[in-house]
């Protein structure tokens, strides 16, 4: 696990696949407009308060002159703002929920509280997942008990894992790497125990491990 | 009939607003049970959407000529309640009172004729759970037909007994003079919340009875 | 002795007179192959039956404003409910 | 001079009282009693979160302190707060009316709500229940082996008692308004009860009825979310998150009714845009009907679905941003002074315009596939409820407090805790904002080693939150009965509660009172 430093004030996740960066971006975005939207209401009332503190001297005079059409203002002002991250983030979503047409399959089952994972060459695992570099892999997910969720930060995306029916989560990787993979949706005692890793390799290496059908546990089969 | 009026509360300054405040408040209760109604008729809808075959195939095994029955005779008990409140306009005692009965005789025949129909429904394997009949079972969503079935019919009959237990009461307090044509709020409150529980069957009748008959 | 506020006896009876037939009509509705429109037909038959019901044995008609706006918010609220539930199945 | 508090001194007196004002003190007591509890497992939460490790309690016994810490807060002490304690109280003063429509079924409410309450509390003494408040299926009705029916039970039967609450107000308001109260002259408070009051009563049967349907699915061992029987889990979320998301406004909408009385108050300014303000509470009543989807994003939801709810999410987010502009701009040229109520209400206005921006950040579909079931989420409600509602409930506490005991409290403490309140609320919650873009998930009882720093940071944030928490809880006490005798109206305040006595009589009112004019006619004097 290539751990950032272990509890250093490094506030950031990598990003290691082609949404990332553009979620990110949206996730930026809104943090600016809510840093700029805090500062501007903050000062205000800071300004109002000192300014027209009780016994101040400042001019009072036509204190309700009742200025409505300002009110309209801040009412079409956030209106627009709030669409135009709408249509940005419905983009974005709609990516998100759209696999490509060629995607490697990896098929996964949650149970309480692990993940087991097959590949189609066959190879099985549990807890951590291989995944190739720059191609698009979906993951085929259900549950065999109650509702998990497949996440992984370092990716942003996460997929509610579902008993009684398929879901799908597709990526593709652009940094090679393990990174964490959580379970987050509660799903009982060890629901903070279900972690493992995604582990990216290149095209190649994936080829070969997923090739080797040794079962990862390593007791020898008869065959 | 004693002109009865009704004891203005203290927090009341009018009978008018004392009145009002009933209906207004009986309307918003109303309004509660028909959510209360609508979060079972939403699963309803839900799952008649998932599976119209086996919402189809369960409502061929309801008997539709008891169901049938059963909506005349709660639509007739509407009729008898609407009719013991004008009666207790025309200060009709007796009427009125004779009226309170029938309706809740009637309500009480609809409970009889529905648990006929459970009785029956459980000799015919059409009970969720393991005893129910497998060339059911095998079509999609005839199971979560029947578990609605019981609880939506169930949760109705429920509320048919409350009110059939008002009814007996209201009716001994109109026998006991208790009500005027000035004073019967009690009554039509009563009466509201019986045309609900009314309302309730008309949708539920053919959702469950008329799903396709053919 | 008549109190004009009250209805006369006939109205009530024709009241549940449709009433019934409302209930014949529905049944033989679903005697006819309709496809999906069986449920809309017996969805608008209950409606029908329903605002008999409300607006006469309820004496909605009567009723202040408010009381009306009380009696059809709830079964607006419950179309808000169910529309976007199916909605989402529908759309799955 | 008599009051209601002396008329009658016996325990009796006080049980079966159907005084709205003895009513909202009975409340007032079990609500604290309650919020101490759900807070004790809070400290529980935030002491075991300070190292990685899970070492302080066992996986199970988080997952209770966790649920139990949902479950209270949200019922027992977050819904019931303001419309039960301030606005049992005030409603019928602030309309002129004498009591309100049903006083006996609103003393019902609260032995309703009492009920409930000891149901909760047997199932923690049984052993607790697991599930977390939102009650998932298939792991509340097929998995869980906690108790589960027992929760359910209590919170079913204290939805009846919000039901009633909630009828009550609105008859109230609709027919029992003094001679001259019309509709556009109500304060915001009781325009902010008053559409709480629909809310409560149009959602919270929803919730009794999938309550019932969780019972039925784990008692018969079949229902409808069962996946064995064709049933589907997210139903279950759609109904469920149909009553909860309206629930949050239930929470915060009385808060805000709360600080436009506090506000205008302090600053001696009339609220600006009153018109704008009704009809922001009116259509966050109403929208926030409509956008329960938004919780569901990663859920399996169909996508399509997934986009309309966010559309309305950010729709039901104008009115709340017209409130915090509207306070904002009633500060200009007031006189503004800054007492308790007022600093809490400033506070309120702070940290709610982050709850609601952060909630920008939820309601758009592709963040919220990153940040929802993270701390991300943990600290945008806590900023609403606690930032937000908690805050204005003390403010207004503070604010009525004269008028509600006939007493003063000591200033100079009072502005200390809120203060403190403040900083402790942040340094708790903010850390908690980073930890979920990072990806800490919610529901964790051991995390990795590189949250340890932030988590420290909140965990530190929660001491000092809960030493403010215990701080108006002992000066308001003492207030009660060493505190100076408060006169009718303290602060100056114009409404018609501050023109009846501290404590005001039995009946408020000796004749209905005569309304002439709007709301709020302060006027700035210019020194």
């Amino acid at each position: 696990m290539n751990d950032q430093a272990a509890n250093g004030f490094d506030f950031s996740i990598p990003s290691a696949t082609t949404l990332a960066p553009s979620i990110d971006g949206l996730f930026y975005a809104l943090l600016a407009l809510s840093l700029f939207a805090t500062v501007a209401i903050v000062a205000a009332i800071v300004y109002f308060s000192v300014k027209y503190r009780a016994g101040s001297s400042a001019d009072r005079s036509d204190a309700h002159g009742a200025r409505l059409n300002i009110e309209d203002i801040w009412i079409a002002v956030p209106l627009l703002l709030f669409l135009i991250v709408f249509v940005w983030s419905a983009v974005l979503y709609a990516r998100i929920f759209t696999p490509p047409p060629n995607t490697t399959d990896i098929f996964i089952v949650g149970k309480q509280w692990m993940w087991k994972v097959q590949h189609g060459s066959g190879r099985q695992e549990i807890n951590e997942v291989h995944v190739p570099l720059g191609v698009p892999v979906r993951l085929v997910m259900t549950s065999q008990d109650v509702i998990h969720a497949f996440f992984v930060p370092a990716f942003r995306l996460k997929q509610d894992v579902l008993p009684g029916r398929y879901t799908a989560l597709w990526f593709q990787a652009t940094k090679a790497g393990v990174y964490p993979l959580e379970c987050s949706e509660y799903c009982g005692t060890d629901h903070a125990r279900m972690g493992g890793s995604v582990v990216v390799l290149s095209q190649e290496d994936y080829e070969r491990w997923a090739a080797q059908t040794l079962p990862q546990s390593g007791e020898k089969t008869h065959s | 009939m004693s002109t009865a009026s009704a004891r203005l509360h203290e927090q009341f300054d009018t009978s008018r607003q004392q009145l009002k405040a009933s209906k207004l408040g009986m309307w918003t209760f109303l309004a509660t049970e028909v959510l209360l109604f609508g979060a079972l008729f939403c699963v309803y809808s839900y799952y008649r959407f998932a599976f119209p075959q086996g919402f189809a195939l369960g409502s061929k095994h309801t008997d539709v000529v008891l169901g049938t029955i059963e909506t005349a005779v709660l639509l007739t008990s509407s009729l008898t309640m609407a009719l013991a409140i004008r009666a207790i306009r025309l200060a009709q005692r007796r009427a009125a009172v004779m009226l309170l009965l029938i309706t809740a005789a009637f309500g009480l025949s609809f409970l009889g004729i529905h648990a006929g129909e459970y009785v029956h429904e459980w000799r015919e394997h059409l009970f969720p759970g393991h005893r129910f009949n497998d060339s059911l079972r095998a079509v999609n969503g005839t199971e979560m037909f029947f578990t609605l079935y019981y609880v939506m019919t169930g949760l109705h009959a429920l509320h048919v007994t409350i009110g059939f237990c008002v009814l007996l009461v209201l009716a001994v307090l109109t026998w006991r003079g208790r009500y005027s044509p000035t004073y019967f709020t009690p009554v039509e409150l009563g009466g509201l919340y019986w045309h609900l529980v009314d309302i309730v069957w008309i949708f539920l009748f053919p959702l469950f009875y008329l799903v396709s008959r053919t | 002795m008549s109190n004009p506020s009250v209805r006369t006896l006939r109205l009530y009876l024709l009241v549940w007179l449709a009433l019934m037939m409302l209930v014949a009509l529905t049944v033989a509705s679903a005697y006819v192959k309709l496809g999906s429109f069986n449920l809309v037909a017996s969805l608008l038959i209950s409606a029908a039956k329903t605002a008999l019901v409300m607006t006469l044995y309820m004496e909605l008609r009567r009723e202040h404003g408010t009381v009306i706006v009380f009696a059809i918010t709830g079964f607006c609220w419950l179309a808000l409910m169910i529309a976007p539930t199916v909605a989402d199945i529908a759309t799955r | 001079m008599s009051s209601y508090l002396s008329d009658g001194v016996t325990l009796r007196s006080w049980l079966v009282t159907s005084d709205h004002k003895r009513i909202a003190i009975l409340f007032s007591i079990a609500i604290t009693a309650f919020f101490f509890v759900g807070g004790l497992a809070a400290t529980l939460i935030r002491i075991e979160l300070a190292t990685p490790q899970g070492d302080v309690v066992s996986a199970d016994t988080y997952n209770k302190l966790f649920t139990l810490h949902g479950i209270v807060m949200v019922w027992f002490f977050l819904i019931p707060s303001i419309p039960t304690t301030l606005g049992n109280f005030l409603l019928p003063i602030m309309i002129g009316a004498r009591d309100l429509a049903f006083p006996r079924l609103n003393l019902a409410s609260f032995y309703i709500y009492v009920a409930g309450g000891i149901f909760t509390v047997a199932c923690v003494i049984a052993g607790g229940v697991d599930t977390g408040w939102t009650f998932y299926t298939p792991y509340s009705t097929m998995f869980s082996n906690s108790y589960v029916l027992l929760a359910a039970a209590g919170v079913f039967v204290v939805g009846f008692s919000s039901i009633f609450t909630g009828l009550n107000f609105i008859v109230t308001v609709h027919t029992m308004r003094a001679p001259g109260m019309k509709w556009f002259r109500l304060p915001l408070f009781v325009w902010a009860i008053y559409s709480t009051s629909i809310v409560m009563v149009l959602a919270t049967p929803v919730l009794a009825m999938v309550l019932v349907l969780i019972a039925i699915e784990r008692i018969a061992g079949i229902g409808f979310f069962d996946p064995a029987l064709g049933g589907d889990p997210i139903l279950f979320q759609h109904l469920f998150w149909f009553y909860s998301h309206p629930a949050v406004y239930i929470m915060v909408l009385p808060a805000m009714g709360v600080v436009s009385e506090i506000i205008t108050c302090f600053a001696r300014k009339k609220i600006f845009g009153y018109t704008f303000m009704v009809y922001a509470i009116a259509a966050i009543g109403v929208i926030g009907f409509l956008v329960w989807g938004h919780h569901m994003f990663v859920s399996g939801q169909s996508m399509y679905s997934g986009l309309v709810f966010s559309l309305l999410s950010f729709l039901v987010a104008v009115p709340s941003a017209i409130k915090v502009f509207n306070w904002t701009a009633t500060l200009y040229k007031g006189s503004i002074s800054f007492e308790a109520p007022m600093i809490y209400a400033l506070g309120f206005v702070g940290l709610f315009l982050i709850g609601g921006l952060t909630g920008l950040f939820l309601a758009a579909a592709a963040v919220d596939v990153h940040l929802t079931q993270t701390y991300f989420v943990v600290a945008h409600f806590h900023y609403i409820m606690v930032g937000g509602a908690v805050m204005a409930y003390l403010g207004g506490i503070h604010y009525w407090w004269p008028k509600i005991t006939g007493r003063l409290y000591h200033e100079r403490i009072a502005q200390i805790a809120a203060a403190l309140m403040f900083f402790g609320f942040n340094l708790t919650f903010f850390p908690q904002f980073v930890l979920g873009y990072l990806g800490m998930p919610r529901r964790y009882h051991e995390y990795a080693d590189r949250f340890q720093m932030l988590n420290v940071l909140s965990s530190s944030g929660a001491v000092i939150l809960a030493l403010a928490y215990v701080a108006p809880l002992l000066y308001l006490t003492w207030s009660l009965f060493r505190g100076e005798r408060a006169p009718a109206d303290p602060w100056k305040a114009k409404g018609l509660e501050w023109t009846i006595a501290s404590p005001p009589p039995t009946h408020n009112f000796a004749q209905p009172p005569l309304v002439s004019g709007k709301p709020y006619d302060y006027s700035p004097e210019a020194q």
